[in-house]
């Protein structure tokens, strides 16, 4: 199945897209993006790391199986708010 | 009331909205672009937001406020895109019949939205320099 | 800025004041008149001052910040004479480089309004009946 | 000497106006006011021993030693604020 996966902030400038497709087996969970997008991208993979996954705007475990309709994005740490 | 917004937050309209005859304290919060971070000199900040997501924990973070205190209004607004030093990044207006409840409920929602609602800023330096923030997690912001 | 006035109190000009481009948090809170204390219904609240010494403790009360916190701004504005359910009676607007001191120097200022500053409120029921409000020392107001 | 009491709120209601002149020895203190008011205005005597004395607009304790240039009032438990 393909995924698209959203991306915001110093990951989408690291990687370069607002958004990228992976392609991944049926079954795949939260875990496998992490993996496929640090191997991809090996730039942003230390900041992956740190970052959140969100499934369906809901932070997301790492065991959360993925379908190709859910709505998937990578969420770096959290800034929002005065400064 | 949620929003997320490109233009400046009218925070007089927000406190105004929360305003209620049952509830005789209100506590407003406004975050705003502070001009240092330790030495460090920021002439600008970029606010980015994954918008439908954070729309939605805004909502929730305005739940837990109505099931935690006895909150009669509650408005939540940040501000997207890039705002100069001193202006308003992020608004909160609670109002509940006793004060105590203000502010602890205003204090909560502007904490939790600090810690969860994917919102981002890039702090843009006097050299045109610009570093997004994203604070490790046992930093405090 | 420390006032008593007559007048409605411009909430949104106080905020503005203490707004600083080295301050990333303003807090402000308004008390205002609320309909129902228990079950006792008001109507409206009259206020009255001791002007000379309410002013003088106000501004105690903003040395006091400042001495306790990195206060860049502050005001301390209280509205005298009848209002109505609704009305803001009480405004506190601090900013301060970081939110918690902005949260506990507004919490403080309030808390110690309610205190020392000698001003009164009298309670005006639906029917007409009247009470001036002269807490025991052991209750909470 | 003769001194000027402001009086506030329940305690001026009590007594039926804003001021009153107590006439008293030199080297009267505050809990000598304390004492005449309450004999001349036993209304107002249990309101007057929960309120403060101010002397110059500064809360004054009761062997605060007062003159006839000192501006005092009484000042009943206070209850400003929003309700």
């Amino acid at each position: 199945m393909i995924l698209q996966v959203q991306l915001f902030a110093r990951v989408r400038e690291l990687i370069g897209d607002e958004c990228c497709s992976l392609e991944l087996s049926t079954g795949s969970t939260v875990a496998t993006i992490r993996s496929a997008l640090g191997s991809r991208y090996p730039q942003a993979k230390d900041l992956i790391a740190r970052s959140a996954v969100a499934v369906n705007c809901e932070f997301a475990a790492n065991e959360r199986v993925v379908d190709d309709v859910d709505e998937i994005a990578v969420i770096p740490p959290v800034s929002g708010g005065g400064r | 009331m949620i929003q997320l917004t490109r233009d400046p937050i009218d925070h007089a309209a927000l406190t105004e909205l929360v305003r209620k005859p049952g509830c005789g304290a209100v506590v407003t919060f406004l975050g705003t672009v502070r001009d240092l971070t330790g030495n460090e000199e920021t002439v600008a900040l970029e606010y980015e937001a994954y918008p439908a997501m954070a729309e939605q924990m805004m909502a929730t973070i305005a739940d837990e406020l109505r099931d935690r205190w006895p909150v009669a209004g509650v408005a939540l607004v940040h501000r997207l895109g890039r705002l100069d030093v001193g202006e308003v990044s992020v608004a909160v207006a609670v109002s509940t019949p006793h004060r105590p409840d203000a502010f602890a409920a205003c204090r909560y929602a502007i904490d939790r939205l600090k810690e969860v609602v994917p919102i981002w800023k890039k702090d843009i330096g006097p050299a045109g320099n610009q570093e997004w923030i994203h604070p490790d997690a046992s930093a405090t912001n």
